[in-house]
């Protein structure tokens, strides 16, 4: 085959497009695509009739709502196609609109925190040179430093121990359980994923951190090893059904075959299944790291709420802020540039697990088309 | 209007019923903006912001919900068992508390117990959010326990022609210890010693001059923001913006605060009087040779008004431009701050609450304030 | 070749061997049971078990598990004891035997000798190193004893000399001071040597081999299992203990005891927790505008997310053609399935407040929480659409019936059991998410039961645009999280009005834990009821 | 439009079509170009037919240059091993191959002389006249009555819907008629008649089959394509529906797909062979083509030495 | 154990156990209860036997009372529709059955006249000794080096790994010893010999399947199971794949479940008819089945006239 350029490639999926509307407006009735574009139309008015803060927003939006009616019950299948459409698109734009709003409202602070590096200025690089944190007293400064540190001790605790245990507990669900046994333990595990993330920071808050504290003799109450471990509990059950999904992907045939030379149990697992579904469990552990950056109001209720370093690096006995619950704390009173660092924080926490949600997705794209190509 | 109760509410006992506003007089659209220029908006009226001022203005607001009759005796009125204080002086007005605030502002008696003219309600967070809050006009009142000026950052002229200060009541703002501290046998520090525990130049008890106490201090602050905290800064570290290095956590409210300094050792923590108990025990501070002690009975004490962390606590109301003789009131924000001004009010829900009652003189400056919207004379009940 | 490792078809009848290889699990496991007794301080340290002090008693048991492991694995190696091993442990039992080593190696030689940090790694690397030897270089049944039993003989030597005793600490010199105590570090050394002695004992339960790994493996994977379990268990439990009193503070039963509802009927039972709210002259206070308010803003939620999500699954299923464009929007929903929800709340905050009357309201804790159900919905709806087999489609395709028909009368039908699986489960979620109300709804505290929030009765008509208007959704309210949340940061200012401020607090706790476990229970419940149905059919 | 008629369209087809048909011959042995069974002579009228057909998967060239005249009121059966077409070429029939992104079709295929592959054709219209009853049975997981009323319902040609039933329009009493003809057509009304209303998943395979084919009857069908509508099932079920196919034929067209060369063998009139490589081989009556094969590996192949 | 004690056993399993047997008999015909197979002598010992063996998936009987002996160092046998219990028998041979939580076992089973379902029995022994080859290729997705030596490393046959490097005991001399020989006896050695360090995934599905033959050599099973291994494959693998189960006849005991007729007939040297409900219906020379078989039933299904 010819080497097809990745322009082609575009121009040529942008004209099947073209080709797929045009056979659209070609096949269908012409009073059903009336319809079908003022539905669209009015849609697209009321939506930046919202974005505007208009009042008339009221205006299209009834007209879409009577356009929706009459297509509804004259031409139902071009209506219900626009109108998925429509969803679908609405569903694109909300993650479009999350990234505009949030990036949007973040400017400001990093102009203010912009550092010279060879010479040129480079936006929001303070924040990330420095670890000095501080709205009130001069200098001002909104460095991330203190809370990105937090956020991966915090993280790094709830791998250690979301990790470990969720990959067992996901071989045990998908490998060894008797049936009987996975009927009560693997709700057990969804139903864990429910408790609401307060209570465990409630929990937190009035038991663990007042016990650690005593334990390890440290001043006062806050560690990260306990958020750690509470947030660590709390992405397990995200780290359990990935993986488990992951391990019982593998075909049963690939299985059978290892058991079938004489192998143990175990020796299939270790041997054959985990490899083969190595990808999938680390998208499954990659989630879980997600779910435990992402995790907020444990985190706020148990930690010490004061943006700054722990002395030393490693000390996980003591637990200052983290990009969430930095966020949690502050949004109530601040204004200005301590607003827009909180906007920041929100920024690193969007990208960074949006990233890692691509990255887990990608793994586990590659890992089933290896096997399914495979086998 | 709303006619209240989804699910189960409803007339059950113990008088929490559903009806809340009667809505004479109410076009819809004055319920959003939360303001309205012909005075009987009976809309909720919402209240936000300091944890200080929480349990004076949520008092408040539970009575004036509750609508007690007069033959109650026990929140409102007299009976043969009991009669509130100030009742004289209000003139034993045969009403409901909250019908009887609010029909000086013109409001319609609604005769019915928790039925009060319009309802209210009080959101806990900190100065900083109250004061934004009401700028922002998310909410009626903004509870305050330091200026807004400090709060955030305004002139005294910017304050002064975007909000009204309502001043309720006082605070003595302690220094509070954990009972292990005290057990120690500290129970006084000088204005300097607290001063170098929060700037991080006393880290441990036994750094303190004739004190035998090895443990680590537990510097517990305040949310920065927070009105303690700025009153803090302002009054014990002399600068709004003075740095406090030393703290080893902050939180929220002063609730926290209280249960943090309970539950751990060495912990020192400054907050406000209503939050003090036997495991949260304030210490006499020395300024400048004048020792400032929690007794009542002392010679110099912490609700003395020359105690330099004695400090108003505030609830403030937008002045709107649609509104130019409203004063900066509508007429249920008048009818309930006016409430909190005489000696019922300052009784029950000020010193009820272990904080200072205002002055005579000053209650009479905040009564006039208020009576620009009163259809009555406030001033001589 | 098949006689050469020909080993027997049909194992002995239990012997002494296999007892004594039993009886270690058995230590081991009392261990473990102890050591989290002690480490939730129902054993005191200090105090004694069985007439022995309980560190010495640890002690002991640690040798004697110790000692037998070795025992047995030398056993085997001379030949009394008749095994299957392999010709080495392997390198993940190496690491396995390193691990404890190390850290104890480095902890002897920086402390105990005083050689600072530097000595403390080199101390370690030698300790663990000479383990991991021990462990890889001789056959299997030694390497995976000897090591591991001299770790258990010299822990449980330590506590038995008293070296470490119930007061032992050791301050780790760091600024922000911090120390390991006894109470931490003897039930937490107890609990892992139990698992090290278990596993090894499981491994010589089995007679080494592939057999005796998988019974080691076997051991430790159940008990993580057992322990998840158990924790939950044990988690629920604790809030339904703390929060039961204050839940049923002032219950009555009985006939006309109740509030009325729908108009006429009167409960037979009063529960003043979820039936009031907070009030002056309530006898009891409650929490009912707040379960109200959660009721609300999960229906808002779900009216917003669930047509959109399932109309968006019914586009990507049916109509677009799988390619780039569905990639896309599948990476898009998992990422907005992944994002944070204070993220969301930020959201909210910059987008949807200013555009409701720039305040918090319920519509606005409506619409966060719509945001975060709406990738859910996506994605199990489609996961849903794409399991019903493609046969129904051709069935009805091949009737002559056009598409939408087809998707509304056969896919829509057949899926729904996954749509409302799904939709249940993720409306679980979002009942108890706290921090994007935080940020968009927020209202009172404490909140009296006559400003339950009521949204029906809250729509009126106006004369201007856009003629409905409803001030109970611009409106903030309280909901279960939210008002947790502020319980744990306030609770002053109950007052009077509530007695017991942690008993409300715990039974907030669990009525927020009630409500949202119903939600999974149903959810859970609704999708095994589908697939048993499904089976039978 | 008669029978000779078409032919002559097909002829003209053929060469007009040239390269295609030069492409075809290329590769070819002589065997395989043997155009015996394009002459098969029938009595009676075609209902469909096929000029010069080639399917395509992507660059997958499924079917290739098939021609093929089916006649009314007959079964016409399909057979070859695995993978040679028989299914592509019975969903060109009624172009449900339009449902698999990748299929393109090529060629013409004729339903009572009116060409399907062209714009403008009524793809609903065209599935109403030619029905399909496929491999393994695919019942809707709703009531037998629903299964059957379903497509007449759709079509409204029986209204029903809470609408209809508040203008007082479901005529109830004409769905149950239908439903019962169907049923009855099928010869599954007497096992069912008792339980319309329960869930048609609950039925036996055979049974089920049976439904798919009551189902496709209610639509009132001149075609019925089957794609190995007796794979899946046991030998009394398979022996209840092959009795069924014969019963249809005197009514129906109907095309069978199958891999049972005794099944052709017992039910169909004439039997096109297809072998692999998407190339029909021979046509013509079953008698003929299972007694006495032109080809030899026809004859291997029916004789079961491969496939 | 001679082949006459079994026998003898194995009657007294059926005189115990009366129930079951009255049961089975009452809702029979005649033909069913026949057991002329029972009877059906060969030379040499018997390998395996079955005896009585019931199998429940669930409430469903899979298996009902099927014995059979199994004769040493030839290969036989098992057809019969599908459904019919097949892979079902066959998996009960090494216990593969257990890793279906459904499933049940009743009834004996010996090896070399060991029982194998007897608590304490060793699995991987069994499995080594009874080793299985499937109806899909699997090879797992490593090298083809690394396919073969599976078994026996797992075993610790022969050791490889990190630390075995270390330690200098990995003897790769015996490894590429035994990978030969395993791939010689599977006739694959000559095709891939030069890229055994490729990955099994990229041969082709017949090499794929002498691989997975050659993967359960390695280990040296005694007896080797296939379920239908040349189904997947096309005409030319299978004949490969057939040549290499005659070879392996010599050596090992061969058990085959096939649904092609001719296939059995080919290469098996004892065939049994397995019928629909589970029951193993005649057993005996393969020539005699094919030729001469008892029942009907069985003819019937052996010419095709259903199934
Ligand atoms: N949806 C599809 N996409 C791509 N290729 C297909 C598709 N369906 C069929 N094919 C290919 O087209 C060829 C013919 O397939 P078809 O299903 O028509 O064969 P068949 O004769 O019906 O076989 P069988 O007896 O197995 O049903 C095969 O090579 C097959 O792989
Ligand atoms: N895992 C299982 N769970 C439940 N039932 C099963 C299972 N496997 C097989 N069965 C049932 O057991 C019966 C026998 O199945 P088996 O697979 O042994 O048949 P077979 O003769 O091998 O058929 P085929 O030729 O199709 O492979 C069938 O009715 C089947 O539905
Ligand atoms: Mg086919
Ligand atoms: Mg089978
Ligand atoms: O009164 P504050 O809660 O703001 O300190």
């Amino acid at each position: 085959m010819e080497p097809v350029t990745r322009s082609e490639r575009l121009t040529a999926a942008a004209g099947k497009q073209v080709q797929c509307v045009r056979d659209f407006v070609h096949d269908t009735d012409p009073a059903a695509l009336v319809v079908v574009t003022v539905i669209a139309v009015s849609l697209l008015a009321a939506f930046v009739g919202f974005l505007a803060v208009s009042n008339l927003t009221i205006l299209p939006f009834a007209v879409f709502l009577a356009a929706t009616g009459y297509g509804w019950v004259r031409h139902q299948e071009e209506t219900a196609l626009v109108l998925t459409l429509t969803m679908t698109v609405s569903t694109l734009l909300i993650l479009g609109l999350i990234i505009v709003f949030i990036f949007r409202e973040s400017v400001p602070v990093l102009q203010y925190e912009s550092a010279t590096v060879f010479g040129v200025s480079v936006p929001g690089l303070r924040m990330f040179l420095q670890s000095n944190w501080d709205a009130v007293s001069p200098p001002i400064r909104y460095s991330m430093v203190p809370m990105i540190h937090g956020t991966v001790m915090v993280t790094v605790v709830a791998t250690a121990v979301a990790g470990p245990l969720g990959v067992a507990a996901a071989l045990f669900l998908s490998e060894i359980a008797p049936d009987v046994v996975r009927e009560f333990v693997k709700p057990g595990v969804e139903i864990l994923a429910g408790i609401p993330s307060i209570v465990y920071g409630f929990i937190g808050f009035t038991i663990l951190s007042p016990w650690a504290s005593d334990q390890f003799r440290t001043t006062g109450q806050g560690s990260y090893l306990f958020v750690g471990i509470v947030v660590g509990l709390m992405a397990l059950p995200t780290v359990v059904s990935v993986a488990e999904d992951a391990l019982s992907s593998v075909p049963e045939s690939m299985k059978s075959g290892s058991l079938a030379v004489g192998t143990t149990d175990w020796q299939t697992m270790t041997s054959i299944t985990l490899p083969a579904a190595f990808s999938g469990v680390s998208a499954a552990v990659l989630l879980g790291v997600g779910r435990a950056i992402g995790e907020t109001m444990a985190a706020t209720v148990m930690l010490r709420g004061v943006p700054r370093l722990t002395d030393p690096l490693v000390n996980v006995f003591y637990g200052q802020e983290t990009l969430t619950s930095l966020i949690a704390r502050n949004y109530g009173e601040a204004d200005g540039f301590q607003m827009d660092a909180l906007f920041v924080a929100g920024v690193i926490l969007f990208v960074t697990v949006l990233v890692i949600s691509i990255g887990a997705q990608y793994i586990e794209w590659r890992m089933r088309s290896k096997l399914g190509g495979g086998a | 209007g709303g006619q209240s109760g989804g699910g189960g509410s409803g007339g059950e006992s113990g008088g929490d019923s559903g009806a809340t506003a009667t809505d004479s007089g109410m076009d819809g659209e004055g319920s959003q903006s939360g303001s309205s220029s012909d005075g009987q908006n009976a809309s909720l009226l919402t209240a936000e912001g300091s944890s200080t001022v929480y349990p004076i203005s949520n008092t408040g607001s539970s009575y004036w919900n509750s609508n007690a009759p007069p033959s109650d005796g026990e929140y409102w009125g007299s009976n043969s068992e009991s009669t509130v204080p100030g009742w004289e002086q209000l003139g034993e007005p045969d009403m409901l508390i909250a019908d009887y605030f609010a029909s000086k502002f013109g409001f319609e008696p609604t005769e019915q117990r928790s039925s009060p003219p319009f309802p209210t309600t009080v959101g806990l967070s900190h100065s900083g959010t109250g004061c934004e809050a009401v700028t922002d006009g998310l909410v009626d009142i903004g509870n305050s326990s330091g200026p807004i000026t400090a709060e955030l950052d305004w002139s005294e002229e910017q304050a002064q022609s975007t909000v009204v200060d309502n001043v309720v009541g006082r605070d003595g703002q302690p220094v509070v210890v954990s009972s292990d501290v005290i057990d120690a046998g500290i129970t006084e520090l000088t204005g300097e010693q607290v001063r170098a525990i929060y700037q991080d130049e006393i880290t441990n008890w036994n750094q303190i001059e004739g004190v035998d106490y090895d443990q680590e201090i537990y510097a517990i602050g305040r949310a920065e923001g927070s009105g303690t905290d700025t009153a803090f800064r302002l009054n014990m570290l002399g600068d709004a913006n003075a740095s406090m290095s030393g703290v080893d956590t902050r939180f929220g409210q002063n609730q926290q605060v209280a249960q943090a300094v309970s539950q751990n050792e060495g912990a020192i923590a400054y907050m406000a009087l209503a939050f003090t108990s036997e495991s949260v025990v304030p210490v006499g501070i020395d300024f400048d040779g004048t020792l400032y002690e929690p007794d009542r009975d002392a010679e110099h004490t912490i609700f003395d008004s020359d105690y330099p962390l004695n400090r108003d606590l505030h609830m403030y109301t937008l002045i709107e431009e649609d509104n130019p003789d409203g004063g900066g009131y509508d007429a249920r924000e008048a009818a309930f701050i006016n409430m909190f001004l005489n000696e019922f009010g300052q009784t029950i829900f000020v010193e009820g609450n272990n904080y200072i009652p205002l002055p005579t003189s000053d209650l009479r400056s905040m009564k006039e304030q208020v009576s620009a919207l009163a259809t009555e004379d406030l001033v001589m009940p | 070749m098949a006689g050469a490792t020909q080993s027997r078809l049909v194992e002995g009848d239990t012997t002494l061997t296999d007892a004594v290889a039993a009886v270690a699990v058995g230590l081991s496991a009392t261990l473990f049971v102890l050591a989290v007794a002690a480490m939730f301080e129902r054993v005191s340290l200090t105090g004694t078990l069985v007439g022995l002090p309980t560190v010495t008693l640890l002690g002991g048991l640690l040798v004697a598990l110790g000692g037998t492991v070795a025992a047995f694995g030398l056993g085997s190696w001379v030949g009394y004891v008749e095994t299957d091993p392999d010709a080495t442990a392997g390198l993940i039992a190496s690491f396995g035997a390193a691990v404890p080593w190390f850290v104890i190696g480095g902890g002897v030689a920086s402390q105990t000798f005083g050689l600072g940090t530097a000595g403390g790694v080199v101390g370690g690397i030698v300790a663990g190193g000479v383990a991991f030897a021990a462990t890889a270089v001789p056959r299997e049944d030694v390497g995976s004893t000897v090591p591991l039993g001299a770790l258990l003989a010299f822990v449980g030597a330590v506590f038995l000399t008293g070296t470490i005793g119930p007061d032992w600490l050791w301050d780790l010199g760091w600024e922000q001071q911090a120390s390991i105590t006894a109470e931490f570090l003897v039930p937490v050394a107890t609990l892992f040597c139990a698992l090290y002695g278990g596993w090894a004992a499981a491994k010589a339960y089995g007679r080494f081999g592939a057999r005796g790994r998988h019974m080691g493996a076997y051991v430790l994977v159940y008990l993580n299992a057992l322990s998840i379990v158990a924790f939950l268990f044990i988690l629920i439990a604790f809030v339904v203990v703390r929060g039961l009193p204050g839940l049923l503070h002032g219950v009555r039963v009985g006939a006309g005891v109740g509030p009325q509802v729908f108009g006429s009927v009167q409960l037979p039972v009063y529960v003043p927790f979820v039936m009031n709210g907070v009030a002056l002259l309530n006898d009891f206070q409650g929490v009912l505008p707040a379960i109200v308010g959660t009721i609300w803003l999960v229906v808002g939620a779900v009216l917003f997310a669930v047509p959109l999500g399932v109309g968006a699954a019914i586009f990507l299923t049916e109509y677009a053609e799988r390619g780039r464009f569905t990639q896309a929007v599948e990476v898009a929903t998992n990422g907005l399935w992944s994002t944070p929800s204070i993220v969301f709340g930020l959201f909210g905050f910059a987008f949807l407040i200013p555009r409701f009357g720039n305040r918090k309201s319920l519509l606005a804790g409506m619409l966060t929480l719509g945001f975060m159900l709406l990738p859910l919905v996506l994605i199990t709806s489609r996961e849903a659409m794409l399991s019903v087999p493609d046969e129904y489609r051709d069935a009805s395709a091949a009737l002559g019936v056009k598409k939408w028909q087809t998707i509304r009368s056969v896919v829509l039908p057949a899926a729904l059991p996954g749509v409302i699986t799904g939709v249940i489960l993720g409306v679980g979620r979002i009942a108890g998410e706290t921090a994007p109300i935080l940020l968009t709804m927020a209202g009172g505290t404490f909140v009296p039961g006559g400003q339950t929030v009521d949204v029906i009765g809250g729509f009126e008509f106006t004369g201007s645009p856009p003629f409905v208007a409803n001030p109970e959704l611009l409106q903030a309210t309280s909901a279960l999280p939210y008002q947790l949340y502020a319980l744990i940061t306030a609770g002053v200012g109950l007052g009077s009005n509530v007695s017991d401020p942690d008993g409300f607090r715990w039974a907030t706790a669990l009525i927020l834990l009630l409500v949202v476990l119903s939600f999974y229970a149903i959810g859970i419940g609704a999708r095994y009821y589908f697939r048993q149905r499904l089976k039978h059919e | 439009m008669s029978n000779s008629q078409q032919t002559t369209s097909q002829h003209q087809t053929r060469t007009t079509d040239s390269d295609q048909s030069l492409e075809t011959t290329s590769g070819e042995t002589v065997e395989e170009t043997e155009e015996a069974w394009v002459e098969y002579d029938f009595q009676g009228d075609a209902k469909m037919v096929a000029e010069d057909l080639d399917v395509y998967y992507g660059d997958d060239h499924a079917l290739k240059g098939v021609s093929m005249e089916i006649p009314e009121e007959s079964v016409t059966a399909l057979v070859g091993p695995s993978g040679c077409g028989k299914s592509t070429y019975l969903r060109s029939l009624n172009r449900m191959n339009d449902r698999i992104d990748a299929a393109r079709v090529d060629g013409s295929v004729q339903l009572d002389g009116k060409e399907i592959y062209q714009d403008g054709i009524n793809l609903v219209e065209l599935r109403k006249r030619v029905g399909m009853v496929f491999q393994s049975p695919n019942p809707f997981p709703k009531s037998i009555r629903d299964n059957i009323a379903y497509g007449p319902r759709k079509h409204g040609d029986i209204e029903t819907g809470l609408l209809a039933r508040m203008l007082g329009r479901d005529d109830s009493e004409e769905e149950r008629e239908l439903v019962e003809r169907a049923l009855k057509q099928a010869a599954l009304w007497d096992e069912v008649q008792d339980r319309l209303d329960d869930n048609a998943l609950g039925l036996s395979g055979g049974q089920q089959q049976r439904l798919c084919i009551a189902r496709c009857l209610s639509v009132g069908p001149e075609v019925i394509l089957m794609d190995e509508p007796a794979s899946a099932l046991d030998p009394i079920a398979t022996a209840k529906i092959e009795d069924l196919i014969d019963s249809l034929a005197e009514e129906y067209t109907v095309v069978i797909v199958t891999h049972n060369m005794q099944q052709a063998a017992r039910i169909s009139d004439q039997t096109a062979v297809f072998l692999t490589g998407g190339k029909l081989v021979e046509y013509g009556d079953t008698d003929q083509i299972f007694e006495n094969p032109q080809s030899q590996r026809v004859e291997d192949y029916i004789t079961g030495k491969f496939g």
